[in-house]
């Protein structure tokens, strides 16, 4: 038993700090997130060379970690600076794809910087669960197309290729299959994305297909397993963005109780205040812990891996809303304004909880996966 | 114990909505309801209209134009208003100033300042917070010298909401730095056209502008501006955040914003059911109707008290929390339950006349800034914090 | 609009107060609540001679007052001394049979303190569910028969007379009606009393009935209609007693802060305990007026008056568990002490919480009854 | 990283199953799971099994008869101890004073102590609270004053957990009172047979007892007894303290009782379903388990970075905290769980062999008083209040 990362993991991460403290300043961060682009190719290529990218998958899959605990580091350091780049929907992307076992090149694209990818499997109506899914596939010649919509992507603009959670049968077959994943080229006719900002920074859209061109990814039917697996690795990575962003905040807010003075004293002093502070450094550390189980169970058997991922998304959820908003309550005033770091992370803790589930949807989870005695690889989507 | 309204307040409140169904323009109802930005134009046009019937200063006599209603009628008032998505009422003038002079100020103040409230002459903001003052108030700092018939006044205000439209400030001032803290505080009204008031906006974290710094560099003041004595203005000002945290509860607006989240979360999907039947989100809501159900009733107790003569000190404390707390959860809630839609902000949907397709359902668009903007109602008129001290010196008696 | 009690409301609760005061001390309390008896007749005679029991039902019962306020106000007195006698299981039986319009001759009995009554309605597999019912009424001769067993029935052994719900088909018929109410002699064959001391004072017991004789209450098939009605007042007043057990625990703990000394000065003075009591008394005014709520509902019409009922009786469970619990740890060590009567009272509250539905079971109710459209007189049970 | 156990570790925790099987007695265990009360003999029976086996001592090292385990291993032991409804160990000899002795002792008291802990000889009890030195433990006034080769000491404890069974208390007694509190204190053990030792229970509020009081009046104690140097004893104290944390917080304790408690809610019956499915229940269940999978594994963070030397003196708080607040919760859903069964309270039903028809479930007789009783746990050991300012301490830095 041991909680301290391996050498060579460790130099990832503080590489990866440096070189975000260095080059991504909080006035960098602020320039790219509410740009019109919402996230920056010199960036991109430059995370690319510093191996981040390849840091986030596997030696077969052409890179060379690809652990948890390489994920869980990663995206603790975009937490910290807030980097809005399209780190997440790359890697649950290319964890499909390294996942069904195909387009191993184009992982590599994703991992010299060259291709952004992106994973769209929510729609309008299908709130945060994977199997609500209508968007519909049909064979055409050798290939497919799809047509339907998706809502609610991160960095979909951004992306070069587009993983896609399509259903190919009306009705779920014996194996309860009805979905299978498909990889969409963004730059082709059929493909329509309307962008926008999204609130804590960086941009999100709406993805339409009509009749547009697709290539099968994986076997057919094993969409919702492919998409079950992604979203928990992605789920897993926002975690450790929130736990970044948590360490983050509970930084800034022991610095303002320092200095802001009150009653002639630093507000540190009133002791209503130090409970609530020693509060949220006591929760930040239960999130952590939970983070930590869901890395150490990602590898494990669905029935394990989902349960631990749903107890950190669920935990992340509540821990992060409480952090976010005690903390612009102990700053006052000034922590709701613009101006202050503080309120930027905040809000992306906040919205980190409306991404791939929020606290309540992974609490129900858990408490289905507690209640169900089975644990069939087979069958995704929430097994109650 | 009688809990109900009699037949003649049954009677205003038919009153109250005949006249809102009649008068309230549906562009700003519309408005209200769609939670988009009004302009300073929208209040001033709903101003006048409730001046036209003489219900706009429900909070003063009937002699300088009030409505002289009784607790109930101002809460069945409050109560219309809010859920027929009238624009609120902006309160500096007619909630806070207003019954400040009415009680403190000099005949010749009452005739001069108060129908230019009522008329919309004057627009007021507030002075009190600064920079280093804010749940300390009383160390605060802009300073007021007298020179013949005139203050010069120098210093700093902060959180000054709606400063950007304001004609006139009501400001606390130092006075005298040599006693305690309290003392030595004098209650000024300043033009806001004097010569070395300057305004800077701040940006908040929703990206709105709605609050300001303010800064006075030898800034001259009529002497006749001052209200009540020179070196009192911490007793008004205290009567004047009294009245302010009870606006600050807004059962009205609560009322009004939880009907308008039932609304969504009956829309709102999850799966093959609306999120009204989810058992977590339906726990939320239950929890949350009880809370204002007592909350209402805690209210109209506090209310009545007053009425009486009994001090509402601690018990408007206890209202501004829970009724903070309450109006926050609301918006909280609005939030989670659009899901992944929470995220996409396009801050132009929040004008009139945008008119581009919605990203999600139609009336996401201002949930989160507004879930965001209302961690402030913790915060102003006294923090929620503040409030406990005040509940707890009434209280403990230590 | 008028929060204030009418001159003779107040007088009752005065006299009351007063009596208890000087005659019911925490010394007297104390050793009734712990005797093998559990209730004191003498009390009991003293409280029908100041007309308390009179107070309880209407002119029409025998009676003066009857109102939810007159029950609100002594069992805020009882909350007040922790008294222990069987007021509660008067007032239910009493109302139940007051409702179904016989009987009167046994209330007038009540009200001059030489009859007990006790309601029985909750089985050991039923938990707070009146509908869950198994005792079986069947008809013998002109009366009728019941074999079956209730459970933790407040002061069972002090009743002369207790009133039983009992299933008098085994399925409801096209009304939803199974179960009636009868009246059962404690004093007869076939009725055996498992009594037992409770954890907060007082005694209860289990109701074993064998062929017991019974006379049926109000018309057949009404018993859950009967039984949720008395439920609804028995509810009220254990909220108002609540409420008077709320404000002595904050009287004692104020005291305790400006009077218990660590740190050199009064733990008053400390601000993290501050505001946990500001929150405290904030939360007790909360509970106060959801009681005040419930008791102006009670004579609406069903719907708005249960959900009434069951929203005071969530916001009790849930303040009250609260206001013991931090009571207890205000006090620190001395707070768990046999010897204060801080514990006593904290005690009760809790155990308040497990009579008459805990605040999960209101909730539940509370929100069956808000998706519910129909406010049928009839259909008794939660409505979903 | 590495959160699994290695092969070594997983053949101990065989190595202890195997052992907690052959050695537990049933009659203990059956004692255990059922909360019944247990007696001296019960808890000296099995500290004699355990010595037996060299596995009394987990937080000594081998030198003086203790394990000299690793954290893992202690963690495994500890769970399965508790998951087979082994007693608890009594802490005050083995996991509060033996470590002081062995960090602060002389080599002779060594000798002579430690070897009687391990053989049940001495049973201890702890002297530290007085009736004004709770929370403020460093204003004890219990005084010792040196005359020749003894102590006289005079004075009062209180809390002191089951003082009715000890031969021997250390205590925390002032021999100076000029400086600052925390200066001026001194570790002593003292004969509790020594003249002028009297011992006053304490009725706790589920009719208990437990603790007690303890009157010394010119006791005499040999300046042997001493441990360390006069007037640092606070040093040592603050040493036992967070040993003490780390043992309230109780994880192994917590997992037993979370069992325990689904069993009980799998047998409760909410209507036609087990408890265990009433959505609200199910709710609670599902974040205190998801509480109890967190803290498990903040613990095991805590112990190892304790076992690399990092100072756990935040941590072991944040674990006493979140620790007694697990424990409390499953005590208080155990509570909840038996609905109007909560109520009744048959105290001789927690004797062994009482043989009366259970009122209600088998298991509830204990429950409420077990919930009760547990209040405890966020008051001793240092209030989970005094916890937030030891972690305010080390976070602030103010």
């Amino acid at each position: 038993m041991d909680f301290s990362h391996p050498e060579d993991r460790q130099m990832l991460a503080d590489t990866l700090g440096r070189y975000l403290a260095d080059k991504y300043t909080f006035e960098d961060r602020a320039r790219i997130a509410g740009s019109t682009q919402g996230w920056c190719r010199e960036q991109w290529s430059s995370l690319a060379q510093l191996g981040i990218m390849g840091a986030l998958f596997s030696e077969e899959a052409g890179g060379y970690c690809g652990g948890a605990f390489d994920i869980a580091v990663v995206f603790e350091q975009v937490g910290k600076t807030l980097a809005v780049e399209p780190l997440l929907g790359t890697l649950m992307a290319g964890h499909a794809l390294e996942h069904a076992g195909n387009e191993h090149a184009l992982i590599a694209e994703a991992i010299a910087g060259n291709a952004v990818l992106a994973f769209a499997f929510q729609e309008a109506a299908s709130r945060y669960a994977p199997h609500l899914c209508d968007c519909a596939a049909k064979q055409a010649g050798e290939g497919w197309t799809i047509t339907g919509a998706k809502a609610v992507t991160p960095q979909i603009e951004a992306a070069d290729h587009i993983v896609v959670l399509a259903r190919t049968a009306s009705s779920p077959d014996a194996q309860g299959a009805a979905h299978s994943l498909f990889l969409v080229a963004a730059d082709q006719a059929g493909v329509a994305i309307n962008g926008y900002p999204m609130i804590d920074g960086g941009r999100g859209g709406e993805l339409a297909l009509n009749n547009a061109n697709a290539r099968l990814v994986g076997n057919r039917g094993d969409g919702l397993a492919l998409a079950e697996r992604a979203i928990a690795i992605g789920t897993l990575a926002l975690s450790w963005e929130a736990i970044g962003v948590m360490d983050t905040i509970k930084v800034q807010t022991l610095e303002f109780l320092r200095t802001r003075t009150q009653f002639s004293v630093p507000i540190g002093k009133f002791q209503a205040l130090q409970h609530r502070m020693a509060t949220l450094a006591l929760e930040i550390e239960q999130a952590r812990s939970a983070a930590i189980n869901a890395a150490a169970a990602l590898e494990a058997e669905r029935h394990t891996r989902e349960r631990a991922v749903s107890a950190a998304k669920f935990t992340i959820g509540q821990v992060g809303t409480l952090v976010a908003e005690e903390a612009i309550q102990l700053h006052g005033g000034i922590g709701m304004t613009w101006e202050l770091p503080l309120s930027h992370y905040a809000k992306r803790l906040l919205m980190i909880g409306h991404q791939l589930g929020d606290e309540d949807y992974h609490l129900e989870r858990f408490m289905a996966f507690s209640a169900a005695e089975t644990s069939v690889e087979t069958q995704a989507g929430a097994p109650a | 114990m009688d809990l109900d309204f009699s037949d003649e307040e049954l009677e205003f409140q038919s009153e109250v909505q005949s006249f809102l169904h009649a008068n309230l323009p549906k562009r700003l109802s519309d408005k209200v309801k769609a939670r988009l930005r009004l302009t300073k134009q929208d209040h001033e046009e709903w101003h006048a209209i409730l001046a036209d019937r003489g219900w706009l200063a429900t909070h003063w006599p009937p002699e300088w134009g009030g409505t002289g209603w009784s607790v109930a009628q101002r809460f069945i008032f409050d109560v219309e208003c809010a859920t027929a998505h009238a624009p609120e009422i902006i309160p500096f003038g007619l909630k806070m100033l207003g019954p400040v002079l009415i009680r403190y100020g000099t005949e010749e103040q009452k005739r001069h300042w108060l129908p230019r409230i009522l008329d919309g002459t004057d627009w007021w903001c507030q002075g009190f917070s600064e920079p280093g003052a804010g749940s300390d108030l009383a160390s605060l700092r802009c300073a007021a010298v007298r020179e013949g018939d005139e203050y010069i006044v120098n210093g700093q205000k902060t959180w000054t909401t709606f400063g950007q439209h304001a004609d006139v400030i009501f400001c606390l001032v130092r006075t005298d730095s040599s006693g305690k803290k309290q003392q030595g505080i004098s209650f000024l009204l300043i033009d806001m056209k004097s010569p070395g008031v300057e305004l800077r906006p701040i940006r908040l974290l929703d990206g709105e502008h709605e609050v300001n710094e303010i800064f006075f560099t030898d800034v001259r003041v009529p002497a006749a501006n001052l209200v009540g004595e020179e070196d009192h203005g911490w007793t008004y000002a205290k009567y004047l955040l009294t009245l302010e945290r009870t606006g600050i509860a807004g059962v009205g607006q609560a009322i009004a914003g939880f009907r308008a989240l039932q609304e969504i979360v009956q829309d709102q999907r999850d799966g093959h059911q609306p999120l009204a039947q989810n058992p977590l989100f339906a726990t939320r809501m239950a929890r949350l109707e009880i809370d204002l159900e007592n909350m209402k009733t805690t209210n109209l107790r506090a209310l009545c008290a007053a009425g009486k003569g009994d001090g509402p000190v601690a018990e408007s404390s206890m209202l501004k929390i829970r009724g903070t707390e309450i109006r926050q959860e609301i918006t909280s809630l609005a939030r989670r339950a659009l899901g992944p839609y929470a995220q996409p902000f396009v801050s132009e949907a929040l004008d009139e006349g945008f008119n581009n397709e919605p990203i999600g359902p139609g009336y996401a668009a201002p949930i989160t800034a507004d879930y965001l903007n209302n961690r402030k109602l913790s915060i102003y008129g006294g923090s929620n914090e503040i409030q406990r001290e005040i509940i707890v010196k009434a209280i403990l008696e230590l």
